[in-house]
């Protein structure tokens, strides 16, 4: 948990305590000393015996300082942590050294901290990192003291601005750069995926993801801190129809990596799933501002459609259309659905109309369980939902293309990034469009924008319709990945997840409800040790989110709208981005 | 205000970590988890998994599972009931919802290790996760699933068709209990005007339909059909309802929370008749709240206290200290645990494991297996249903539900 | 005095009267406003000015009375009264706050732009011309207030007189015959102030009316051909700036009355201004177009 | 007419307890517009509060006496609900005084899952419903209509306890020092600063009294239906918000009168409209959307304020 919150400390908030000014001019020696704090913890042993659960990682008992390079896990990260430090203290032209070494050391800290809290728990006490029994090991003491000291340098020491770096090259050469950064990105999400092991007998795989989290964050704090991400994000926005490319791309090739499996398969379609609904609430929501607590029903109403029309045994009406038939025909009954629940918004505002939505939200639901019109199954759901067919291959097997074997469920990974794609493509296009220019307004200042001559009534109707017809869509993925649809993945619950999701990644953005959707399924898949405590971190989740970053991870700078404009971005060779530090990685 | 809020953190640190001191947990024979020291784990590794919500509002019920599945396995490692492999048990949370049930039945499918799964609780979850894992041939044994349909298809009556091969369930289904229980309470209680109530959910509404079918055909006369919100606390208005219909008793097809107070609901309106439940209603809890002197209620297998093999496993999980109590289905998962652990020690037959050809021998050996579980005889039937079809009806007596008769159910 | 010969009337209204509750915010108050004129409003504060530029906008509905323009009646919903041609200002800035400056104007495009939803989604080259040409002008109109260096600002950060002018350049954009500009020199300094006159001039000589209300009497008599003075939701004076300057009945009610009458009015005007913001349904529908 | 009577009694007893809940939301709506959407958590805390001071606090001489352990039991889920609901202004509401609209409901929907998971995965077995100790004022009073309509007496006491207590709020608020602050706030949060009021304070009072009625609901409940459980806070917040909204949100008497329509809809629409028992919840759902569209002021709508 410290793991995600490290990125953005509050800079220089407190005032300084007299005593630490001292030390105003030693902040490289400071940084030095951290540094060497850092690798001398990473070579220390961490846990004084062999937990009972099994070894703890990167063979926490052990001390590597006859064998520097085989440091793994953790202890490799703070081996790059306490070297970078050394760098960056020394070679005195790198730009904003402190803030740089801040990174590094709130990332030192929370490593040490998760790893070091870890084993203290599963060993028992506090014994189990210090000494016991004649073994010692203070590892994770040396390293969090290390991150401290290069903290305090920082904190000590003047910090810099983020500097703007304006490096430009050839098209080709940047675009070969783009390239890199997107196969690193990619390699990137596996190795988070992936992080910590698999299965009953990866026992220590919270505590491995934490710390590659934690890891992670320092790591891109310091990039950041360098300037490089802020440069990086300016090569996309230079390239923005040959990025876009290249990450659908790459999220295509998501298979090809170590997180291709059929686990991961099922869990990034569900991800998709999600993420296709909440992009298409982040309509409502994010640019006509129209909270709707009741959103999952259209994803519901999407996928009992495509039950009912997929030829199951128990659907009602027992049709059997092809699947992209009835995509559309979910979707078109979702938007109808969406037009007539976002018809009170004709007369109903702000609170009141979150109000309407919870009760049409409910209706679906009570009216689902009771199997109303024998639509929905009622209790039984409508199970034995067939596989999408195409080409003959049933969706749900497993594919081989020449050399290359593809996990089960690919297809509809395949299938699921494609909707997300486009839908994105939707959203993006609609909110710099005269439409969603009027929806902005909306949700700015009703009255002014109906001064400005929009219709109101009919706008809003027209967000929900098209964001209930993504749903829409979304559900009819829904219904054949899954096989069964049953009125309980639809409820309350679920409507707030979504709408955490939107807002979690970022009201209004488009990759906002992406984000929000995948950090909300894949931290519960990855921290079971918490399950217990899943639904209470969530809500706690989401009363500090307002309070202390309401507009999400990634905030809605709101100022891109000439970018879209030009299909081909011309290189204007504009040398000062003054859009740069809005748009914070 | 940084500050302050390290400060904070600190201290909680620092409070946290004196509570533990500095001791250890260290033990003799480090790295083999509980016991087992003595017995060889040299083949590696093998996984039980589970899949049952863990957290929401039915995690009462998938927590009573998950322990009770888990001291089965801790069982079998303490006796080295597969000699060569040390067993480790993995419960997945479905949430209650079928598609992060499939998620979690595919995270397990894709571990080869995984040699059977217990679960799930829901029915609807079922649906989902029984493809999945008759993909990979991994045997699912439920405690607790109850519609007719898991196991014989579309029409569970007229035209049974087994669904998949390496589906199993310890638990009775509608077919069987409701049924049984209409027996009971037409022909050997004499009620002849019954209400029946619902709440909405697969196991009571199948189950109350099967009763009103059976009691129909025996005569009796079916006076009110009502259902109840599954998070309704009120039923005053259904029972108003039903008062002027005059019934002598009232079936109600759902679990304790509801059906407790129903029954003392039932009282406050002065309808003092008895209402009778499935193994849903059979928990202390019912009489706690709300249950009255004189309900009734069938439950699967024969009473506890003739089944040693019942009272041992109450004793067992009690002194394994689960914080959790092992609740409805918890005997259950012990026994479906168990089913897979004996199924895998036939199947293995000493040789080593291999995902590709012992998954279907433990399929197979489930198939054929001779059991006494907590919960009674277990073997199965060509569908995968329990052939343990032997059932008992209790009644509240003195506080306690105490068995009146055990019979068996025939067709 | 540059008052236009023409007599075409572009905006009239006729015994224009607002009842709320047991309060008449407006009673019987008639005028017109004449082709490529300014027309300054000024009465203390309460006097229902406001509201009369509600009810020329469609914002409420007066009680009776009515608005036309150029002869039709003016429909009752704010948006398609924008459509006709009527843009308004408001007192308090209502901007779009966290959108550019250039999207505020954009917004103020709505009406004149076409692009169907589906369009919007697809981008297709008639959404890429109709897009362009909204920004041509968008710039255009921001050069013409002098704000097109603040172009990609967002508007809540630009300073107070930008916004008032970004409000007017929005307003210009939905291509209006008739302006209304509700206090456009509010808080400026002397040299904004002339600037926003200049500014407000240029507006009629590209052949749009304007009424302006303000409380800056020197501000109205000079810049406009006539002058209507409200005084408790009354009519009082109407005439040139000269006659309305020598009008006594005008010091007495404007400038003359006690203080604590005056105070007194804007007190009961404001509660009634609010209790009509808060009776929601009963005073307006909202959208119900098409 | 035994049947028409019965219902209407039904009705009755659970329209009082939800007018109680539906106080909390109606005057903390008045004053800050919010939808405190975890009030109907509050309400839940309250009883769980109660209930575990009853089974692990006090002494077991006093829990068998219920007309001793009754009172103390009332005041203990007053004063749970009302801390939390204190806490809850404090920390997660007060910041975000001037934030966007969304945040705050968001923020609420946020408490609402922790608190109703709080108690879940804290108070001992709290997965399953909780047995209200077993002091309940048994037996009914029988009206002698047709076949006998029963009312129970604990049922009896849920009826006078909420109209006296909404009767005793409603007097504060008009006739106290302190009721004329929270409704001069309510007016206008800015002028009652200048004319002396802490507005802060005042809203931290109109927390605490929303709170403790809910925490009294709470019991009450729990005497009734003798058992309380972690859902009941959702589905009763719900129905005690329609009926706030449907008696004129911000209005005392409107919210009493609310919570009864919505009783009697609830035991009438599972008697007489089709659908029965398995449809009422929703019957009360589309009044909520109905009176919202047509007469979004409520019943006693004369404060009803939208703000943009």
């Amino acid at each position: 948990m410290t793991a995600t919150t490290e990125k953005k400390p509050p800079a220089h908030a407190a005032p300084r305590p007299k005593g630490i000014a001292a030390l105003k001019p030693h902040t490289t020696t400071l940084m030095v000393v951290g540094g060497v704090l850092t690798l001398l913890g990473s070579f220390l042993p961490w846990a004084t015996f062999v937990l009972n659960k099994g070894p703890y990682p990167a063979q926490a008992t052990l001390q590597n300082f006859t064998a520097p390079l085989a440091s793994s896990g953790f202890r490799l990260h703070l081996v790059l942590f306490g070297i970078a430090a050394i760098v960056v203290a020394l070679v005195k032209r790198i730009p904003a050294r402190h803030r740089i070494a801040r990174a590094l050391g709130y990332g030192t800290i929370a490593v040490s901290v998760i790893n070091g809290l870890w084993i203290t728990v599963e060993g028992g006490g506090l014994g189990a990192i210090t000494a016991s029994e004649g073994s010692v090991a203070f590892g994770a003491i040396v390293a969090l003291i290390g991150g401290i000291v290069l903290a305090l340098a920082s904190r000590v020491g003047d910090l810099e601005p983020v500097p703007e770096i304006g490096w430009k090259f050839n098209r080709w050469v940047e675009w070969l750069i783009l390239l890199v950064v997107i196969v690193l990105l990619l390699l990137l999400v596996a190795a988070v995926l992936t992080s910590g092991g698999f299965g009953a007998t990866a026992t220590y795989a919270g505590a491995v993801f934490l710390s590659f989290l934690a890891a992670l964050g320092g790591f891109l704090g310091a990039l950041h801190a360098a300037g490089l991400l802020g440069w990086v994000n300016a090569l996309f926005d230079r390239h923005r129809g040959y990025a876009v490319i290249l990450l659908l791309v790459a999220a295509l090739c998501l298979p090809l990596t170590s997180a291709g499996t059929e686990y991961w398969m099922t869990v990034a379609t569900n991800i998709g799933v999600y993420a296709a609904t909440a992009i298409g609430l982040n309509i409502v929501v994010g640019l006509a501002g129209l909270l709707d607590l009741g959103y999952v029903a259209f994803l519901g109403i999407g996928a009992f459609v495509a039950a009912n029309l997929s030829g199951a045994a128990a659907s009602a009406v027992g049709i059997h259309l092809p699947f992209p038939l009835v995509m559309v025909i979910a979707a078109v009954i979702a938007g109808i659905f969406g037009a007539i629940v976002g018809s009170p918004t004709l007369r109903v505002r702000g609170d009141y109309l979150a109000i309407v939505t919870l009760a049409f939200g409910e209706i679906f639901v009570r009216s689902a369980q009771n199997n109303i019109g024998g639509l929905t199954g009622g209790s039984n759901a409508i199970p034995g939902i067939p596989p999408v067919e195409a080409f003959g291959i049933g969706f749900d097997q497993a594919l081989r293309i020449g050399p290359v074997s593809l996990p089960r469920g690919v297809l509809y990974y395949f299938l699921i990034v494609l909707l997300v794609a486009f839908v994105m493509a939707v959203f993006a296009n609609l909110k710099y469009s005269r439409l969603g220019r009027a929806w902005i307004a909306i949700r700015e200042d009703e009255d002014a924008a109906r001064a400005m001559g929009i219709r109101t009534g009919p706008v809003k109707i027209l967000a929900f319709l098209i964001g209930a017809m993504l749903a829409g869509l979304a559900g009819a993925i829904f219904a054949h990945k899954t096989a069964t649809v049953s009125y309980e993945s639809f409820r309350f619950l679920e409507s707030v997840t979504l709408l955490a999701a939107v807002v979690l990644g970022g009201m209004g953005t488009i990759p906002g409800a992406v984000l929000g959707a995948s950090i909300l399924f894949i931290l519960p898949e990855k921290l079971r040790e918490f399950a217990d405590y899943r639904l209470l971190l969530f809500g706690i989740a989401l009363v500090l989110i307002m309070r202390y970053r309401p507009q999400g991870l990634v905030p809605d700078a709101h100022r891109r709208a000439e970018l879209v404009e030009e299909p081909e971005p011309i290189d204007t060779g504009g040398d000062k981005p003054t859009t740069r530090e809005a748009v914070a990685p | 205000m940084t500050r302050r809020r390290t400060v904070a953190a600190a201290a909680i640190l620092a409070g946290a970590l004196a509570l533990t001191a500095c001791g250890t947990n260290r033990q003799e024979a480090p790295g083999t988890g509980a016991g087992g020291a003595s017995c060889d784990t040299s083949k590696g590794t093998l996984v039980i998994g589970m899949v049952a919500p863990l957290s929401g509002g039915l995690s009462a019920l998938g927590l009573g599972m998950r322990n009770s599945a888990d001291l089965a396995v801790k069982q079998a490692n303490e006796s080295c009931a597969v000699p060569g492999y040390q067993l480790v048990f993995q419960a997945e949370d479905d949430q209650a919802t079928p598609q992060v049930a499939g998620q979690a039945a595919t995270k397990l499918a894709s571990d080869d290790n995984v040699v059977g799964v217990v679960g799930t609780l829901n029915s609807s979850t079922a649906q989902t996760v029984q493809p999945i894992l008759a993909g990979k041939s991994i045997v699912q044994v439920s405690p607790a699933n109850t519609g007719p349909s898991l196991t014989r298809g579309e029409d569970p009556t007229g035209a049974p068709k087994r669904q998949f091969e390496s589906y199993f369930r310890v638990s009775t289904t509608d077919l069987v209990q409701g049924p049984f229980a209409a027996n009971y309470l037409v022909q050997k209680a004499g009620k002849k005007n019954i209400a029946v109530i619902d709440d909405g959910k697969t196991y009571g509404v199948g189950l109350a339909n099967e009763f009103a079918k059976q009691a129909e055909k025996l005569g009796a006369n079916i006076v009110a059909r009502e259902r109840v919100g599954e998070k309704d606390t009120d039923f005053n208005p259904v029972i108003t309802k039903i008062r002027p219909l005059n019934p002598d008793a009232v079936y109600y097809g759902g679990e304790y929370p509801v059906a407790g107070p129903l029954s003392r609901q039932l009282a406050g309106q002065g309808l003092d008749i008895p209402l009778m439940g499935g193994d849903g209603i059979v928990d202390a809890k019912f009489v706690e709240l709300g249950g009255r002197e004189g309900d009734l209620a069938t439950n699967v297998g024969a009473p506890t206290e003739s089944l040693p093999s019942a009272a041992k496993f109450v004793a067992d999980y009690k002194a394994a200290n689960y914080p959790e109590p092992y609740s409805a289905y918890g005997a259950f998962a012990y026994d479906s645990t168990n089913v897979i652990i004996q199924a895998l020690k036939t199947a293995l037959a000493g040789g080593d494991y291999n995902p590709e050809t012992t998954r279907p021998a433990i399929v197979k050996a489930v198939q054929d297996i001779k059991l006494d579980g907590a919960g009674g005889p277990i073997s199965f039937d060509e569908y995968g249903d329990t052939t343990n079809k032997l059932l008992t009806v209790y009644t509240v007596k003195n506080g306690e539900f105490t068995p009146i008769e055990t019979g068996t159910f025939e067709g | 005095m540059s008052a236009p010969t023409t007599t075409s009337t572009v905006l009239a209204a006729s015994g224009v009267t607002m009842q709320f509750g047991g309060l008449r915010a407006l009673n019987d108050v008639s005028f017109s406003l004449n082709e490529g004129e300014i027309i300054g409003l000024i009465g203390p504060n309460g006097a229902g000015k406001t509201t009369l530029f509600n009810c020329l906008t469609g914002l409420y509905t007066p009680t009776s009375g009515t608005v036309s323009f150029r002869g039709e009646p003016l429909p009752g919903d704010p948006a398609l009264v924008t459509e006709t041609g009527v843009a308004r200002t408001f007192q308090n800035i209502r901007l779009f706050p966290s959108m550019t400056a250039e999207e505020n104007v954009l917004v103020g495009r709505h009406v004149r732009m076409k692009q169907s939803p589906l369009s919007s989604l697809l981008h297709g080259p008639g959404f890429r011309r109709s897009e362009r040409e909204a920004r041509e002008r968008a710039a255009e109109l921001l050069e013409f207030v002098g704000l097109r260096r603040v172009t990609d600002e967002l508007a809540r950060n630009l300073p107070y007189g930008d916004q008032r002018r970004l409000e007017i350049a929005r307003a210009l954009a939905t291509e209006p015959s008739v302006l209304l500009l509700d206090e456009p020199t509010a808080g400026m300094n002397a040299a904004e102030t002339e600037n926003t006159r200049q500014l407000i001039l240029k507006i009629r000589e590209t052949g749009i009316s304007v009424v302006v209300i303000e409380h800056d009497t020197k501000f109205i008599f000079t810049l406009c051909d006539r002058v209507l003075v409200l005084v408790q939701g009354e009519l009082l004076v109407e005439g040139t700036p000269d006659e309305v300057r020598g009008d006594p009945r005008v010091v007495e009610a404007y400038l003359g009355a006690p203080p604590e009458q005056v105070e007194a009015q804007i007190h009961e005007a404001q509660e009634a201004e609010e209790a009509a913001d808060h009776g929601a349904p009963g005073e307006k529908q909202l959208g119900g177009s098409s | 007419m035994s049947i028409l009577m019965s219902q209407i009694v039904n009705g009755l007893i659970l329209g009082s307890l939800i007018g109680l809940i539906a106080l909390g939301y109606t005057m903390v709506y008045g004053i800050i517009q919010l939808i405190n959407f975890a009030h109907g958590e509050v309400f839940m805390v309250g009883a769980y509060g109660a209930v575990g001071t009853a089974t692990f606090v006090l002494p077991t001489a006093v829990t068998t006496q219920w007309w001793f352990l009754l009172p103390i039991m009332i005041v203990i889920g007053a004063l749970v609900s009302m801390v939390v609901a204190i806490l809850m202004e404090r920390f997660a509401y007060r910041p975000l005084r001037n934030a966007p609209r969304l945040a705050p409901l968001i923020t609420a929907l946020g408490v609402s899952v922790a608190l109703q998971e709080a108690v879940r995965v804290f108070y001992p077995e709290a997965t399953a419903a909780i047995p209200f100790p077993s002091i309940f004022i048994p037996g009914a009073l029988v009206l002698p209509i047709g076949d006998g309509v029963p009312i129970q007496y604990s049922g009896i006491l849920i009826v006078v306890v909420a109209l006296v207590l909404a009767f005793a709020l409603n007097t504060f608020v008009e006739q106290t020092r302190l009721g004329r602050a929270m409704r001069a706030t309510a007016q206008d949060r800015d002028v009652a600063r200048l004319m002396g009021i802490n507005p802060d304070r005042v809203i931290v009072l109109t927390f605490a009294l929303g709170g403790a009625l809910a925490g009294v609901a709470g019991v009450l409940y729990g005497n009734f239906y003798n058992f309380i459980n972690i859902d009941m806070g959702f589905q009763n917040g719900i129905f005690a918000f329609t009926a706030a909204v449907l008696g004129g949100i911000g209005n005392i008497r409107g919210a009493v009168v609310g919570g009864l329509a919505i009783g009697l809809i609830k035991s009438l629409a599972g008697q007489y409209l089709p659908g029965g028992g398995a449809y009422d919840y929703v019957w009360i759902f589309v009044v909520l959307i109905a009176v919202l569209v047509f007469r979004p002021q409520g019943f006693f709508g004369e404060t009803e304020r939208v703000r943009a």
